[in-house]
């Protein structure tokens, strides 16, 4: 991290940027945020480690309207979000100065909760230095330990690679830390009878409140306005039942990004119901892999999206029915 | 005490207007019968029919929904019908994922010159509709009447 | 429903014919290798069957004379089959007790040493229940 | 909040005979924004109309739902009628109860409560509708005619003779087509050259009329008023501008063993060839594929007895791009492959042969020289059998639904031709019926049988069977004696089917236009726009759009051509206002929506906007409304909504999915 | 390479010679056929009527034991090609027939049409390939004229049995060219011989048969060859005499050279 640190106030000295945009420690030991600095003393407070999930990428588009270069840190996954939205005009290149940093697996800490560790005062062992083998909280209850992999966010077991796809520099070391299959959730839903998938998706969703979370977090809902709150298609500000409003939501959003979405799970990790909303998008990705070839949206900034190309020799609608 | 009413279906029918809507038309001046439980929509072309008025049909109590354009290749417009084709795939694959009944969706490429084409699809789409019952799973209960 | 009516329903059921879509153009006829032999000419089956008078049909030599042997479905440009609907008639009596074209008797003294059971076999299908 | 008023049209009984059309206006009468609902016999009609008016005066109306028959009928008559009543015509809007309600269901109720739902739904659009002005968009004066058959060379003609520049684009080597195949024509009995050749010296004469043959259209953008087209200039191998037509060439080639495309194969070619002695242009092409020289490198036999000088081996493709206004296609046809119809022992027996062989058999200039004899020994035939509608009207995937039209008189007059010239020679016409309509037709056909004695048999042939003497065992029952006959033929003709020539998918493709299921293009409307394309600005001429024969061909050339010509005359075009429009507010400036827009009609710019008090630059899509066709396609990919259709605006849709489902 | 076999009655008993020379063929081309366990006679005639279950039954439980088998399944004899074909378009394509066959045959997996029907010409053409076999002739029949008879029922209906062109045929003359010997095209090799009425109507046949030969005959050809017992006893009883008419797969062994294999 202190490389990282270094290297930003260099930056910032010799005038490349103007700021710099990363994470700073949060009010707990497990919730760093995100935040910009602009100049050596606030970088004091420069935070990255284990619990830094958030994707910046986002931010690059109002970082985008700033004056001057900024200095930002994007992990291998968040690299494809950034490709996306340079594609989509929406980030300007040339306004960004792209550190790429390592990255080993991000943390949940809900995982560690659910393992019955409470009361944390502190966690060691998810530092960029560290190997990222074990973890050591300090709790009010004593001292825990936990496998690193066990504390993971979903999304880093079907992690897409160490690998940058854009970056001008690359501080720190990165993990390959997939140890489960990208489309094992949702083949298993796919198994299901109706009933039980409507079932399923009637009990999570029901849980929504709502909240806006998962779009406001995600790289690709970067509409300047959302359809949920336009006038146009008469769907603004619903209250929420458990009914088909969420439904309607989450499959609409899915499918605005269906073809963007880098699947960087961003939407699973602040949704504050604990809603698997990944499997929305997932599922997108899997029949488009599927019907139309491999696809992975952000692996470069050119590449026409699914939904906007074709081929004569598509499949028809019908296939849905056909391959049941 | 509630009386046992028969089963009327709701089906929307999206038509574009160059090809399906036209064979539609044929299907009626040559007097091909289909149950009245269709109601067309008129766009310019299949692709312009949005994921959205679909589910939105659905919100408000529809049993079915097809979309009938014109064949691809022959498209009015060239391309749209290649367009609206992978956006239904997929979203006819999610309505599937989500444990909607599928036969509730549905795509035919209907040219101007296949009233029959028309007239039978039509048919056979409300009988599976009959087949499924009422759509109970996407409707929003506050738009029922 | 009167009789007749329901035997040409059922002769429609039985061959699966739509005799409406011929147009008449006689090319059945002009394939049928038993033309000669027939009273009733292929071409006009459909006429029989869509005028309901089975009756004629069923007692007509042709329902004995056809061959099966597909040249009129396979030429037929209308897709009608009137093969179908000779064969579908010869059901029609053969269904009927009492009415099989060949009996058991009859066997010894058609017999001769090379004939094929086939033969045999096929002929019980076609003339008896 | 519109004030809207509802027009519900009896058709007759077309639609009151199944409709309770009093109950469509009562129930319209209790929509939000109804202010006004009536009914009447005929609203198409000028009383109709009137009522439209009287009402618009009255009631102050500022949308007009008319209940009636399909949009594709009398959308433009209504919005007419409402412009002249001083409401915008795209403040109109058609419940169509005739084509989709009163003409396909049987019971009242049912259709009354049907009706009264698409009403609702036409009136749930119209209070979200909003007027529309159509922009301009410039004619270019020139038209393109694609085939140069006697429906192209016609249009070509009559458009030129209006004072328009006309281009013909013709595949072959030469114009004049089917028709400069034929030997005569019914029911006059016409040398097809003699009437033929004129037409094609006045078009190639024409200063208006500039001619590509051996040439391709590639590639064709725009829309009405003003396309774009790519002309391929297949390269010919031999200057235009320096060959003198001598011939010379075409005696010395050494290659001779091409089959002729003009004479059906029946003969052969050289490699250096024009198709017939009329051509026009009278400059021959090297067939590369045959040539010695560009098989071999050897040869050059033809660039050495060339005194002009105009053999030029290395000549290129050449592509020229030219601007139109209209285009007409004039594809016309060719005969069916006979593959599937074995029973006729076509491709056994080389005495079996299509009409149009005939017509090239029994041509001067044809492979036998004018003689008819049979290809197999070159002997006179004595008994000539003719089978009709090999092909036509057949159901069952082998030929053509269709009947083919031109065959029955055809063939009357190769019968009463051969009957005439070789009176010794017995013909035979086997017929499923006999089809003469058009003048003088059946008079002709009744001559072929009264005053030339040929034998027609109702009843099809059921097969032809090669004899081991030569002759062709002719399988059929004469369905009026109930008779077998099995006749013994020299030559058997097959009234072949004929259909619209390959090419033409391809360029319905191009243009856009549409295509039935039997590949003829599809007129605007059967009856009364015969001659148009669904896509404005297209026109049809001759077989492409249906069988027909000469008379009607140029019939329908002049009709097209006239179509064209009233659209050239035009300076400025009105543009259909239905076009698609960004909201500057909500657009990210993606792109998406121009990664799918078929005409490249969206562009971008940085505008600096305002909003809601915050000002700042941004990238924002642009539409251009003359390039606009208004499909839609960007609409769906716009993840905001901030790309909308005029007139099929989301809002609209989703009010009448709304009214449907209610 | 194994295929099921389904031999049927007459080639059992009368037509014994056309089984056995298949066999030894087979095995000298590389190919065996596997008799399938329990068969039944497919009743030698498609069903007329398309509301008949009960008379396709034994096609299906022979062309279950195939696909359970895995293997496709070859037939010999014209007539049990044509039902056994036909039996497995309907279990393909017919839903009723399937239905209501599959509610009879309480099979543990009901049956869909999955199998395969080949006739033993078609795993000649298809499978083994003509050139092949040409490559295998160790005593060619130059010089012979040989006409291929095909009746009526390898060829029709042409949609489903799909077999050649129906009007114009060319595997059994591609077959006689792969011996070695030249085929004689004549115009009635496709036309009934009215087989299944000579039991019956003997003078009809008779005028057919006499056709048949004498079209063959004034074509150049020396002799008949045919799929078909039925044919075969027909043209002999009720032909003319004129020309010789003999199982194709006689010619095949004798080519082949296995004829000897076969104890007489």
């Amino acid at each position: 991290m202190q490389e990282l640190v270094n290297r930003a106030k260099e930056l910032l000295a010799d005038g490349t940027v103007v700021r710099v945009l990363g994470w700073k420690a949060g009010d707990l030991p497990y919730n760093p945020e995100p935040a910009y600095f602009t100049s050596a003393e606030e970088l004091d407070n420069f935070v990255y480690n284990g619990f830094c999930g958030a994707n910046l990428s986002k931010y690059m588009i109002e970082a985008s309207k700033l004056e001057g270069k900024t200095m930002v840190c994007l992990k291998p996954c968040d690299t494809y979000s950034f490709n996306q939205l340079i594609k989509e005009h929406r980030v300007d290149r040339d306004k960004a100065y792209i550190v790429g940093v390592g990255c080993k697996g991000k943390l949940n800490v809900d995982k560690l909760k659910e393992m019955g560790i409470k009361g944390i005062q502190s966690i060691s062992g998810a530092e960029m230095s560290d190997a990222c083998d074990t973890l050591t909280i300090q709790t009010l209850y004593g001292e825990k330990t936990c496998a690193y992999a066990d504390a993971m966010l979903e999304r880093c077991h079907v992690c897409k690679g160490k690998e940058h796809m854009i970056y001008d520099e690359i501080i720190g070391e990165s993990k390959d830390t997939k140890d489960a299959e990208r489309f094992a959730e949702v083949e298993k839903i796919e198994a299901m009878s109706p009933e039980e998938k409507f079932a399923f998706f009637q009990k999570e969703l029901s849980k929504c409140i709502r909240c806006n979370a998962c779009r406001n977090v995600c790289p690709a809902c970067s509409c300047r306005k959302c359809v949920f709150d336009s006038t146009k298609f008469d769907t603004a500000q619903k209250a929420n039942v458990d009914s088909f409003e969420e439904k309607m939501f989450h499959i609409i959003r899915a499918f605005h990004v269906a073809g963007r979405c880098t699947d960087c799970g961003e939407c699973s990790r602040v949704c504050p119901q604990g809603i698997p909303l990944h499997l929305f998008n997932r599922k997108f990705i899997k029949d488009i892999n599927e019907f139309y070839g491999e696809f992975q949206a952000g692996a470069d900034s050119e590449a026409r999206g699914p939904l906007t190309n074709f081929t004569f020799e598509d499949c028809e609608p019908s296939i849905v029915t056909e391959r049941r | 005490m509630s009386i046992e009413k028969e089963f009327r279906p709701k089906i929307v029918a999206f038509c574009c207007n160059w090809c399906s809507y036209a064979g539609a038309d044929l299907a009626g001046s040559s007097r091909l019968a289909y149950p009245a439980d269709v109601k067309i929509i008129r766009v310019p072309c299949s692709c312009r029919v949005n994921p959205m008025f679909i589910l939105r049909a659905f919100q408000k109590g529809a049993d079915g929904v097809i979309m009938c354009g014109c064949h691809p290749g022959d498209c009015h417009y060239s391309t749209g019908n290649y367009y609206a084709r992978r956006r239904m795939t997929l979203l006819f694959s999610m309505l599937d994922y989500i444990g909607v009944e599928n036969g509730r969706t549905r795509v035919e490429w209907v040219s101007a010159a296949e009233g029959v084409k028309f007239s039978t699809t039509m048919n056979e789409f409300v009988e599976k509709i009959h087949s499924l019952g009422e759509n109970v799973r996407l409707e929003d209960l506050r738009c029922k009447n | 429903m009167n009789t007749a009516k329901k035997q040409a329903e059922l002769i429609k059921e039985i061959s699966g014919v739509n005799p409406l879509k011929c147009m008449k153009c006689g090319k059945c006829s002009a394939s049928c290798p038993s033309y000669n032999e027939m009273d009733i000419k292929p071409h006009q089956f459909v006429s029989y069957v869509v005028n309901e008078d089975v009756e004629s049909l069923v007692n007509s030599k042709s329902l004995w004379k056809c061959l099966s042997c597909f040249a009129c479905v396979e030429r037929c440009p209308r897709d009608v089959k009137p093969g179908k609907l000779i064969d579908a008639a010869r059901q029609v009596v053969v269904r009927q007790k009492g009415q099989d074209y060949l009996s058991p008797n009859e066997i010894p003294e058609l017999l001769d040493p090379d004939l094929p059971q086939q033969l045999l076999v096929s002929a019980f299908r076609r003339y008896r229940r | 909040m519109q004030r809207i008023g509802v027009f519900v049209c009896h058709c007759g009984s077309n639609i009151a005979a199944t409709v309770d059309v009093k109950k469509v206006v009562e129930m319209a009468l209790l929509e939000p924004g109804v202010v006004h609902a009536e009914d009447y016999q005929y609203m198409c009609s000028e009383a109709g109309q009137a009522k439209i008016l009287e009402a618009v005066k009255e009631k102050g109306l500022t949308g007009i739902v008319v209940c009636s028959c399909s949009p594709r009928m009398h959308e433009a008559t209504f919005r007419k009628a409402a412009e002249r009543a001083g409401v915008n015509p795209y403040m109109v809007e058609i419940a169509n109860i005739r084509e989709h309600c009163s003409w396909i269901h049987k019971d009242m109720e049912e259709a009354t409560k049907k009706a009264v739902i698409l009403a609702r739904a036409a009136i749930a659009k119209v209070n979200l509708n909003a007027p529309l002005q159509p922009g301009e968009s410039r004619v270019t004066k020139r038209a393109l005619v694609i085939g140069g058959g006697i429906a192209g060379i016609q249009t070509a003609i009559d458009i030129a003779d209006a004072g328009y520049e006309v281009d013909i684009v013709e595949k072959t080597p030469s114009i004049g087509g089917r028709m400069s195949q034929l030997d005569k024509t019914f029911p006059t009995l016409d040398c097809s050259a003699c009437i033929l050749t004129p037409k094609m010296v006045e078009a190639s004469a024409h200063e208006k009329i500039n001619i590509y043959t051996y040439s391709e259209v590639e590639k064709v953008t725009g829309f009405v008023g003003d396309f774009t087209v790519d002309i391929r200039k297949k390269a010919r191998s031999v200057d235009m501008n320096k060959c003198t037509g001598c011939g010379v060439c075409q005696e010395k080639c050494p290659s001779k063993k091409a089959p002729s495309e003009f004479n059906r194969g029946l003969n052969t070619r050289s490699a250096i060839y024009t198709p017939f002695a009329q051509a026009i242009p009278n400059v021959p092409v090297i067939d590369r594929d045959a040539c010695i020289k560009f098989k071999t490198g050897k040869c050059g036999l033809c660039e050495k007895v060339c005194q002009a000088g105009a053999i030029d081996y290395a000549q290129q493709d050449e592509i020229i791009t030219e601007k139109y206004g209209a285009i007409v296609v004039a594809t016309g046809f060719d005969t069916i492959k006979l593959d599937k119809y074995d029973e006729y022992a076509y491709s056994q027996s080389k005495d079996v042969i299509t009409s149009l062989e005939l017509e090239r058999i029994m041509n001067a200039a044809g492979p036998t020289k004018g003689h008819l004899e049979r290809l197999s020994d070159g002997k006179a035939p004595k008994e000539m059998v003719f089978i009709q509608c090999v092909g036509s009207r057949c159901a069952d995937n082998r030929g053509k639904s269709y009947c083919s039209k031109i065959c029955c008189m055809y063939t009357a007059k190769h019968a009463m031709l051969i009957r005439d010239k070789y009176p010794d020679v017995n013909v035979t016409v086997f017929y499923i019926d006999v089809r003469t309509p058009g003048k003088n037709f059946d008079e002709f056909y009744r001559r072929a049988v009264e005053e030339y004695g040929v034998n027609y048999i109702k009843g099809q042939v059921g097969k032809v069977a090669p004899l081991p003497n030569g002759k062709l065992l002719v399988q059929g029952a004469d369905l009026i004696d109930n008779k077998q006959i099995l006749k013994e033929a020299d030559m058997v003709v097959l009234a072949t089917a004929i259909e619209p020539d390959p090419s033409v998918r391809k360029i319905a493709t191009m243009l856009t236009a549409s295509i039935d299921t039997n590949n003829f293009l599809t007129e605007a409307h059967p009856k009364l726009r015969p001659v148009e394309s669904p896509t404005a600005g297209v026109f049809l001429s001759g077989v492409c759009q249906g069988p027909k024969d000469i008379p009607e061909t140029v019939a329908q050339a002049g009709a097209a051509a006239v179509k064209a010509i009233g659209l050239l005359a035009k300076d400025k075009l009105m543009t259909n206002p239905c076009t698609a429009k960004a909201d500057e507010l909500m657009c990210n400036g993606c792109s998406t929506c121009a990664n799918v827009c078929p005409y490249g009609a969206i562009t971008y710019e940085v505008k600096q906007v305002n909003d809601h008090g915050i000002r700042e630059d941004r990238r924002i899509a642009v539409v251009n409304n003359a390039l606009c066709q208004g499909c839609g396609a960007c609409t769906v990919v716009c993840p905001s909504g901030a790309m909308d259709l005029q007139g099929f605006s989301n809002r609209q849709i989703l009010a009448e999915v709304d009214a449907i489902c209610r | 390479m194994k295929y099921s076999y389904y031999p049927g009655c007459t080639l059992r008993t009368k037509a014994k010679d056309l089984d056995a020379y298949a066999r030894v063929s087979a095995k000298a081309l590389g190919f065996e056929l596997e008799e399938i366990e329990n068969w039944q006679c497919c009743g030698g005639v498609y069903p007329l009527g398309s509301d008949e279950i009960a008379s396709k039954l034994s096609s299906v439980r022979a062309l279950n034991e195939a696909k359970e088998k895995g293997q496709d399944l070859v037939t010999l004899c014209s007539a049990c090609h044509h039902v056994i074909k036909r039996v497995n378009d309907d279990m393909k394509n017919v839903d009723d027939i399937r239905t209501r066959a599959n509610n009879y045959m309480q099979l543990e997996e009901p049956y869909a049409g999955e199998t395969e029907v080949l006739h033993f010409l078609e795993v000649l053409r298809d499978r083994v390939g003509f050139d092949k076999i040409k490559e295998k002739v160790v005593n060619p029949l130059t010089d012979k004229k040989i006409g291929a008879y095909y009746g009526c029922l390898l060829l029709r209906p042409g949609k489903i049995l799909e077999f050649d062109n129906p009007e114009n045929p060319t595997i059994i003359e591609d077959f006689i060219r792969a011996l070695g010997a030249t085929p004689v095209v004549y115009p009635y090799r496709n036309e009934c011989c009215g087989g299944y009425i000579s039991l019956k109507e003997k003078d009809m046949s008779k005028s057919m048969c006499e056709r048949i030969m004498d079209s063959a005959d004034g074509m150049g050809a020396e002799m008949l060859i045919t799929a078909c017992p039925l044919c075969l006893y027909n043209l002999k009883k009720n032909g003319n005499d004129k020309l010789p008419v003999v199982y194709f797969t006689e010619l095949l062994a004798e080519a082949l050279g296995v004829k000897e294999e076969v104890a007489k």
